[in-house]
């Protein structure tokens, strides 16, 4: 069984004047693997990624939910805070209430019971996270650039002088493109080539 | 089986009870369904709610045990209604008239005490069974594995009886045998009193014919049954224990007690293919051969003989059992042993068993027989009793109702009741190795009714443990409207958590087969620690 | 018949085949065999009966032991179909496998309600007419939406959870099988959890069934598989065009992403 | 029928236009803010901008017989707002002044006449006499009665006089009309 | 109609995909526009994602109605994800329709990532829609 | 152009072509094909004494079809690399095996006709593509003459007269009759802005170059008139806009805003017939050259490429950005990078400006020695892998490969290329593939939680 | 190259079900249903579909063995027989013949059955013959 914790968030009163946060952290704590819950005023902060990493420290918890806002806001920020405590950083899992949830809805009964959903759709997924480990891949340092008009001569000279190597692959017998076909060009009416 | 398998399509009416067909006999379901999808109602009788139960027209639960009660009952109901077959037990049987005292005090409200089964429910089974053109009773082990074994049966022939409903195609009483050869096996007599073919070992005339068939003299004194020879192992009067293909320690009832009778016994033989854990006590263990290993004949549940065709070698040094047989024979100094194939073996089997004179390999391989089958150009017979029965007239058994040995008491509140997965075969040792079906389930659960579950206070797939006066086991429990309230279910496949620890060694006096399927437990919440 | 035996033993001799998978008479019943080369007598036994056994599915459990044999494989209409869609699977290679064809009685045609009971060349047999009916389906559309679903759930109850309808079908070539999947469809209990059994079995055959009907007989329940899955051909072709079975061409929308344009589907009535 | 435009010629009337009144057409890039605010817009034939634009493509016909120009009362609006500072009021001046000259038949004969009328009237008395300006008019345009319910109103506020009021030096306006001279022959060729 | 039936709430799982319509309903909170909690979401990252197991796992679980979402066709952050997506939905409802599930309990929407009235609009009208169908016959 | 030609960091593959590309960001392996040119580039000194003794002319691409070429040419006086290449198509050597007079002039020995294509495999850590655009097929506008008259050309046949060095010497000619050209009409917006001809949007440089097309014309040849038929004057950008009235108001170039409607010819003149709609009136000019500012489209082998490339493209042919603002020059592939017109129209600025952008997105790419690949990608169970390939079908990004397990031949995800989108695993029929951080077992549990019986529930049920 | 199907009985329970083993090479590699049996009609069940999985599973016992000590060790088929002769000779001279008994199977063949309870009845002299019909 996984030890999960779950960290409800007020967002000072963004969740909170919605949202039951507390009764949220309780039911939280009803559910299978769950082994610590509460309710955190701004979990983003700085108090309140403290409180999240003494919390995995001091219960031994191995996922972290935090049931807050979109996980397209904050999902990297909680991430690297349970990084910090010593946690794989993918064993985290977000219950979006504030987007998707406080700010949409009116009735607080409704609201909080969705939010209750929304964590234990959380916890659930939570509990079946795997460890991850981002790889590695070499980097080969030559560029290759197709095509040998303006934009790709001049791309080749901007990475060369970068200092990096590049290939100019070009389809036909000369570069110079469409450029080489004009006159002037404008609006300084110089010459192109 | 009074009638042969595909005569379920066409019954009007088929009562099943004790039977839990779409597991333990799918293929028997497959045509009772056929039969429901043509028009029949299909009226089930179970205290658990089973699969087949859902696809009834009826179904009902009675009480564990009670089985003779609601058959006496329906009897009343049928008599009183007048729906019996006069003519019937006019010409066809005897002792109808006690009988009909005996069913008497079967009052409906007396039967739903005992049973559970509303009035109504019954008045409308008895008029739908007895009333319907073609009836036919199915049962299994639900019925027989009770100290009462034998009443229940009786009691289900004297229902067939009193409506006539037997001897025609489609009806009869129709016991699903459960092992795929135990009609063949007792058939052949692996049973203490008869010779092959049902015929007595007491009867001085058969023992003659079959002394002079083998060539020595033979014992005039029955033998004892399997739980009997467990006891008088522990009683030290059975002292060497030959076991082919038998898992006993596993599949018999009270098995902390088998197992104590295996660990005393001088010398034990087991001849199986796997290593079970019986073989693992035995003196000597001889390796057998699978279906696909060798040739034979077996005897289907409808009394059909069919043969199994070897289609591979037996791995390394394993022996198809005949030829073990024939060597162990000979080891042990018998004579007529010298069999070169199974093909003759039968030639004798033919030769002195009447029921099988007219089968041949030969025939077999072209037609389908099912015993008897008394002279070559006999076809055999694929339902019994159609002129008259055996022995002449029927007779109805006058039976009363006995509760069962073991009621629950204030230390053992629940009834436990015991049965199969459609995904296993008895104890296991061939389907538990087959990775297709333990995929499915590879271990013991319980059945546990809601109500009971909240009282204990356990939660789904939460380990407990179960207790009876003989043993206990542990395993998790499903929570489920599938059993009564008060009773408890457990599948018996599961060696490690073998139910049969549990069970009761209770022996119908008669049929001396064991009471698997009431027993009184205890459950109880295991810590997380101890689990 | 005996043309058609000396035909086998023809493409023994030439080596353009290494083994012929036909059906071969065992006293009262026919059975599927693998002639081969090595013992011609057997092709005494040969036999065409009205009785289809899964010679795909078959053909299968041999290749994945042999892929490099040159086989001949008696083909009805629908072993064709499957050999087309077991080709666009890549599980066989077409070069290899020689369809020898039969056409199939007017019975047996009309048993199977087939919709081409021959397959494109005919070694043996005479065409006969196609058999157009789509009755089961019809009479199922025009229920009430209620009764519908009271009609199949019934029907689905009736499991037993044998997986005679996958273990038959050539086209379920998987070495794991979603049916199994416990995390899906909770494993040990029959009849399994309905409707979804049925359901991801159905989709699952979504550009792929090729409507032989064997999974309905093997069925012990007598559950009209086949209806659910040739509706599903039916939603295939109807909605996205791609009709599982024909040879070569398009690829299952469902599994070819194409370009932007591929198979987008034409507007669903829900009524 | 198209208007051809013509390589040779496509500049001509621009250039007119440049050196009647310094303004160059080419700058217009047709926002249509003079139009837009034009108060008298609502009456022309053509808008401000599009008298312009015939201009721009040497549509000497077009834009001289429209009545755009002959209803412009010189405002200014159009001037003060262009963006481009072009002096369209100057530009209309020019157009009528061209007109004039070329003989074209007004694009508004009733203007043409007014003006006709309120010339004499000034040139006979040095000023306007209304009375005589408006029945003359009317009777010109075969309107006699339009303005007559104005009339009491206007004489019984002395808004109106009764007989010509003429100024006492005459000079300057005549010599003013013999400057105009060009323009009046013009007229009597109609 | 009975009270029961009355005070039917549908549940109603949402599939989204991360770059548009989860983001879509991302931007329907942020526009503080409101519309029924019915809706769950689910995020994944394409809705080429969305299995059809999964609709048919909500539905066997007893949710009411099944909405999918993506980007729009051309949007797909994957490229063309999305029109595998209605492949499957359109076979799927037409196979739920068949064995007498109302196809309506499945629906797939297309919602921008700037589509948060859009994702609003959907979740109510998708609430409606089932509340007015009642349960989902599947309803345990 | 000499400038990247002679710059060491930069290899400079002409007439060459790609041919397949693998892998991933960090490590993309491509072919090229080297196209055999005929000429040892090693020995050729660029004399030109091949050029001018070859017997065979051919019109000239880059000339526009205006002048003529050799069959073993250089495309312009000034090309890079200064090395000539046969036209195998035209070349008598080729096509009657007659001829070798190059071979023979030659003194650097350089031609060889047996050279065969050459195929280079190479490894690359990021890609820029460039391709840049190709032009509208004008004659689908039968209204125009559908390239009947040859006195209607386009912006770039017109560009090359003006090109001193080029097929006229910059004499503007009538092609038809070789006249001097007095009278001159532009017409924008030739196939874009024209939904009907599959081209709704602008090209956005033709405003400019026509104005400075219009310019130069007054500049070279004081005494012409130059017409422009415009919808709108696109004219954003730095100094543009007065570029645009320096053409109206010095240049004397007259704007008339319309669309032409039909070009017909009557003697040797072009009658055009238009309508300015801010006079409101129809016009008509009769023209001695038409000159035609045709929409800019994607090449005719863009699709080609990007398949290869696997980045996608719009229903044009135009390769997308990973984001239009965001991450304006980013395939959506990983380590690919779109600059210029092969994305969508630009002007010179705007494509030396994104060229900056992608340039510098490259060198991000170089500025680490390893990539940090997200994990959330998915994976195939080889165990449970059926080798049906649907998933191979399935993705977008082509990451899936063959690979042998156990005998059999299984999917396999390449795990630098995924993206993690999921296309495969919902495809899968065995749930051979998954995808880490969105597994099936975990978006079940997600759907199965708001289901699941709470401890109250069971307790009324009791 | 070797692919036959053996036409034979399932071995799972009573109904008697009709099936082919797939054989192959010497090696059972699956079950089809017999289309043509009258019981089953080409219909199986879940375990009849897998009756085959068991043949090869581990465990299978493939030598005799006879129990030395604590252990049951590896013996020849002569070994085993002597000892079952030898014990059974030993226990039925001192106890009679009623001190041995069998119990026989229900999963084995006719011929088997037939086989066990004649050796006992016959050669050893008792009828303590009996099977688990009941369980």
């Amino acid at each position: 069984m996984s030890r999960t914790g779950v960290f409800v968030c007020h967002c000072g009163t963004n969740i909170a004047s919605v949202v039951d946060v507390k009764s949220v952290a309780e039911m939280a704590k009803k559910l299978p693997g769950v082994a610590f819950a509460t309710d955190l005023k701004y979990s983003c902060s700085d108090l309140g990624q403290k409180a999240i990493r003494d919390a995995v420290k001091e219960h031994k918890l191995d996922r972290v939910v935090v049931a807050s806002c979109s996980p397209r806001m904050h999902e990297k920020t909680f991430q690297k805070c349970i990084a910090t405590a010593g946690l794989n950083r993918y064993l985290f899992e977000m219950a979006n209430i504030r987007e998707q949830c406080s700010w949409v809805h009116d009735d607080k009964a409704l609201a909080t019971e969705k939010s209750k959903e929304a964590v234990k759709m959380a916890v659930a997924k939570a509990n079946r996270l795997a460890p991850l480990e981002p790889m590695k891949s070499p980097v080969e340092k030559h560029a290759l650039v197709i095509g040998g008009g303006i934009s790709g001569m001049q791309a080749a000279l901007d990475i060369s002088q970068a200092g990096y190597k590049v290939t100019l692959v070009e389809k036909s017998p000369s570069i110079g493109g469409r450029m080489a076909q004009l006159e002037k060009t404008f609006p300084t009416l110089d010459c192109s080539a | 089986m009074t009638n042969s398998v595909p005569e379920f399509e066409d019954a009007d009416c088929i009562l099943i009870t004790g039977s839990n067909t779409t597991s333990s006999h799918p293929l028997i379901a497959s045509r009772i369904m056929k039969a429901k999808e043509k028009g029949a109602k299909i009226i089930v009788v179970d205290p658990r709610k089973m699969h087949i139960a859902s696809l009834a027209d009826i179904y009902v639960a009675q009480n564990l045990g009670s089985d003779v009660a609601w058959i006496n009952g329906l009897m009343r109901i049928i008599l009183q209604e007048g729906w019996e077959n006069a003519s019937f037990i006019k010409e066809r049987t005897e002792g109808f008239e006690e009988l009909k005292k005996a069913v008497a005090e079967y009052t409906p409200e007396k039967v739903e005490e005992i049973t559970g089964i509303p009035k109504e429910t019954l008045k409308e089974i008895a008029k739908i069974y007895a009333t319907s053109e073609k009836s036919s009773i199915v049962y299994c082990m639900g019925i027989t594995q009770h100290a009462t074994g034998t009443d229940n049966v009786k009691s289900l022939a004297n229902l067939a009886m009193l409506t006539g409903q037997i001897g025609r195609p489609s009806t009869g009483v129709n016991p699903l045998r459960g092992q795929n050869n135990v009609q063949g096996s007792t058939d052949l007599a692996a049973i203490p009193n008869v010779y092959p073919g049902y015929q007595p070992v007491t009867d001085d005339a058969i023992r003659e014919k079959f002394e002079k068939a083998w060539g020595v003299p033979l014992s005039p004194d029955p033998g004892l049954t399997v739980v009997e020879m467990i006891n008088a192992v522990e009683e030290g009067k059975l002292k060497g224990l030959f076991v082919l293909g038998e898992n006993p320690l596993v599949s018999d009832p009270d098995s902390n007690h088998v197992e104590k009778a295996l660990d005393a016994i001088d010398f034990l033989v087991v001849q199986d293919i796997f290593m079970t854990e019986t073989a693992r006590k035995a003196d000597v263990v001889l390796p057998g051969a699978s279906f696909a290993e060798k040739d034979g004949t077996y005897t289907g549940t409808d009394r059909r003989l069919q043969k199994i065709r070897k289609a591979v070698e037996p791995p390394d040094e394993a022996k198809a059992d005949w030829d073990v047989l024939c060597r162990v024979g000979k080891a042990v100094g018998g004579k007529g042993f010298e069999f070169a194939s199974p093909e003759e073996v039968f030639r004798e089997i033919a030769e002195v068993m009447p029921i099988y004179h007219g089968i041949t390999y030969d025939r077999i391989e072209k037609e389908i027989i099912h015993w008897p089958c008394r002279s070559e150009d006999d076809p055999g017979s694929p339902y019994l009793h159609k002129d008259g029965f055996a022995k002449g007239k029927g007779h109805f058994t006058p039976i009363g109702y006995k509760p069962p040995v073991e009621l629950p008491d204030k230390e053992y509140p629940y009834q436990l009741t015991t049965g199969r997965l459609p995904f296993h075969y008895h104890t296991g040792t061939m389907t538990r190795v087959s990775p297709s079906l333990t995929h499915e389930v590879n271990e013991a659960f319980i059945e546990v009714h809601p109500t009971n579950a909240f009282e204990i206070g356990v939660k789904n797939s939460q380990v407990v443990r179960l207790t009876s006066r003989r043993g206990s086991v542990n395993a998790k429990v499903i929570i489920t409207n599938d059993v009564k309230k008060g009773v408890v279910f457990m599948p018996f496949h599961f060696a490690e958590a073998a139910a049969n620890r549990l069970t009761i060694a209770a022996l119908d006096p008669i049929a001396k087969i064991p009471e698997y399927k009431v027993c009184a437990v205890n459950i109880e919440k295991i810590e997380e620690s101890e689990a | 018949m005996e043309k058609f035996k000396k035909y086998i033993k023809e493409l023994f001799e030439s080596g353009e085949i290494e083994g012929f998978l036909g059906i071969r008479k065992n006293g009262l019943h026919p059975v599927p065999h693998l002639f081969t080369p090595e013992h011609p007598e057997e092709l005494e036994t040969l036999t065409i009966p009205d009785v289809r056994y899964p010679m795909t599915e078959i053909l299968l459990t041999i290749v994945r032991k042999y892929p490099d044999k040159k086989l001949g494989i008696m083909v009805r209409g629908c072993d064709e179909r499957a050999l087309n869609e077991l080709v666009k699977n890549q599980k066989i290679l077409p070069e290899l496998i020689k369809h020898i064809g039969i056409a199939c009685s007017a019975d047996l045609a009309a048993s199977c309600r087939c919709a081409q009971p021959y397959p494109e060349e005919i070694h043996y047999g005479e065409k006969v007419a196609p058999v157009e009916d789509r009755s089961d389906i019809e009479a199922i559309d025009t229920m009430p939406q209620e009764e519908r679903f009271d009609y199949w759930m019934s029907e689905f109850s009736k499991c037993i959870k044998c997986y005679g309808c996958r273990n038959i079908c050539s086209m379920c070539f998987c070495d794991q099988c979603t049916l199994e999947d416990n995390d899906l469809i909770a494993t040990g209990q029959a009849p399994p959890a309905i409707p979804i059994f049925h359901l991801i079995r159905a989709f699952h055959m979504a550009g792929r069934c090729i409507d032989c009907g064997l999974c309905e007989e093997a069925c012990p329940a007598h559950i009209p598989l086949r209806t659910l899955y040739r509706k599903v051909r039916e939603s295939m072709s109807g909605f996205l065009g791609y009709v599982s079975g024909t040879e070569g061409g398009e690829k299952d929308p469902l599994e070819f992403l194409g370009s932007e344009g591929y198979m987008v589907p034409s507007k669903i009535d829900e009524k | 029928m198209p208007e051809i435009l013509n390589r040779e010629d496509i500049h001509t009337f621009k250039e007119l236009i440049l050196s009647l009144t310094g303004e160059d057409v080419s700058r217009c890039i047709q926002c249509g803010k003079c139009s837009s605010g034009c108060p008298i817009a609502y009456e022309m034939t053509h808008l401000p901008n599009q008298i312009i634009r015939f201009i721009q493509l040497n549509m000497q016909e077009k834009a001289l017989a429209s009545n755009s120009f002959w209803l412009c009362a010189v405002c200014e609006t159009c001037s003060v707002r262009c963006p481009e500072n072009i002096d369209i009021a100057g530009i209309m001046d020019a157009l009528r002044k061209i007109s004039r000259q070329r003989g074209v038949k007004a694009g508004d004969t009733k203007i043409a006449r007014f003006n006709e009328i309120f010339l004499d009237s000034i040139k006979k008395n040095g000023r306007v006499f209304e009375l005589g300006l408006v029945m003359k008019y009317n009777m010109a345009t075969v309107q006699p009665f339009k303005d007559a319910s104005l009339g009491p109103a206007m004489l019984s506020k002395g808004k109106l006089k009764l007989s010509a009021d003429k100024i006492e030096d005459q000079a300057p306006v005549k010599s003013a009309f013999e400057k105009s001279k060009p323009f009046i022959e013009a007229k009597s060729k109609e | 109609m009975t009270q029961k039936e009355e005070s039917f709430e549908p549940k109603i799982i949402a599939f989204c995909c991360n770059w548009c319509s989860y983001a879509g309903a991302d931007l329907a909170g942020s526009m503080r526009l409101k519309y029924p909690p019915n809706v769950l979401p689910i995020r994944v990252m394409c809705s080429g994602r969305i299995s059809p197991h999964f609709v048919m796992k909500a539905f066997q679980k007893g949710a009411d109605g099944v909405l999918v979402t993506g980007c729009h066709y051309g949007d797909c952050h994957y490229m063309k994800g999305n029109y595998i997506t209605m492949r499957r939905v359109t076979i799927l409802k037409d196979l739920l329709k068949f064995v007498g599930v109302e196809p309506k309990r499945l629906r797939a929407e297309w919602i921008a990532g700037s589509e948060g009235d859009k994702f609003a609009r959907v979740a109510h009208e998708f609430t409606d829609e089932i509340r007015n169908l009642g349960p989902s016959p599947l309803r345990g | 152009m000499t400038e990247s030609s002679q710059d060491d960091n930069i290899e400079v593959l002409t007439y060459s072509e790609i041919e397949s590309v693998e892998g991933f960001v960090g490590n993309f392996d491509v072919t090229i094909r080297k196209k055999a040119r005929s000429v040892d580039m090693s020995r050729c000194t660029g004399c030109g004494e091949c050029v001018q003794k070859c017997p065979t002319k051919v019109p000239s691409e880059f000339d526009m079809e205006l002048g003529k070429r050799k069959a073993i040419y250089t495309p312009f006086a000034q090309a890079v690399p200064n090395v000539p290449v046969i036209d195998r198509d035209h070349c008598l050597k080729f096509i009657k095996d007659k001829c070798g007079i190059c071979q023979k002039v030659c003194p650097a020995e350089a031609i060889d006709y047996e050279q065969k294509d050459e195929l280079i495999t190479r490894k690359f850590g990021a890609i820029v593509v460039a391709t840049g655009f190709s032009l509208f097929d004008w004659t689908v506008y039968e209204e125009y003459g559908g390239g009947r008259y040859k006195d209607v050309v386009t912006g770039l046949h017109f560009e090359r007269m003006l090109d001193t060095s080029g097929p006229t010497e910059g004499k503007v000619i009538r092609p038809s009759d070789g006249k001097e050209v007095k009278q001159i009409v532009f017409v924008q917006c030739v196939g874009s802005r024209d939904e009907a001809k599959g081209v709704p949007y602008c090209s956005r440089v033709c405003c400019m170059y026509t104005a400075k097309q219009t310019i130069l014309m007054k500049d070279h040849f004081p005494d012409s008139q130059s017409y422009v038929f415009y919808i709108d004057i696109r004219a954003a950008g730095k100094n543009y806009e007065e570029f645009v009235k320096r053409a109206q108001r010095e240049s004397g170039t007259t704007y008339i805003r319309g669309r032409v409607s039909k070009i017909y010819d009557k003697g040797d003149k072009l009658v055009v017939q238009g309508a300015d709609t801010l006079a409101g009136e129809r016009v008509e000019i009769e023209a001695d050259l038409v000159v035609l500012a045709t929409a800019v489209v994607p090449n005719p082998d863009a699709v080609e490429l990007a398949k290869m490339l696997n980045i996608p493209y719009d229903q044009y042919g135009f390769y997308t950005e990973a984001h239009p603002k965001l991450q304006p020059v980013e395939s959506v592939t990983q380590g690919i990078f779109l600059t210029g017109s092969c994305q969508f129209p630009k002007d010179i600025p705007d494509s030396v400006a994104t060229t900056g952008a992608a340039a510098v997105r490259a060198c991000g790419i170089f500025s680490n020695d390893e990539l940090t690949i997200e994990p959330k990608i998915a994976w195939v169970d080889a165990e449970k892998c059926s080798g049906c390939f649907n998933c191979m079908e399935a993705c977008p990004f082509d990451a899936i490969i063959g690979e042998e397990f156990n005998g059999r031949t299984v999917a396999r995800v390449q795990e630098s290329i995924c993206h993690g989108c999921g296309n495969c695993a919902a495809t899968c029929r065995t749930k051979a593939v998954n995808v880490r951080g969105f597994s099936d077992e975990q978006i079940y549990a997600q759907i199965e939680a708001p289901f699941m019986e709470t401890g109250e529930k069971e307790a009324e049920v009791a | 190259m070797e692919y036959r199907t053996v036409l034979t009985t399932c071995t799972y329970c009573g109904t008697g079900c009709g099936l082919l083993l797939e054989v192959m090479d010497g090696e059972v590699v699956g079950v089809l249903p017999a289309k043509t049996h009258p019981i089953n009609e080409g219909k199986l069940c879940i375990k009849g579909w897998n009756a085959h999985e068991f043949i090869y599973a581990d465990g299978r016992l493939t030598k005799p063995l006879v129990r030395k000590g604590d252990t049951l060790e590896e013996a020849s088929w002569d070994e085993a027989l002597e000892t079952i002769a030898n014990k059974f000779a030993e226990i039925k001279k001192t106890n009679g013949p009623d001190s041995l008994g069998c119990f026989s199977s229900a999963k084995c063949t006719n011929e088997e059955n037939y086989l066990l309870q004649k050796i006992f009845r016959a050669a050893i002299g008792t009828n303590n013959v009996d099977h688990c019909a009941r369980l």
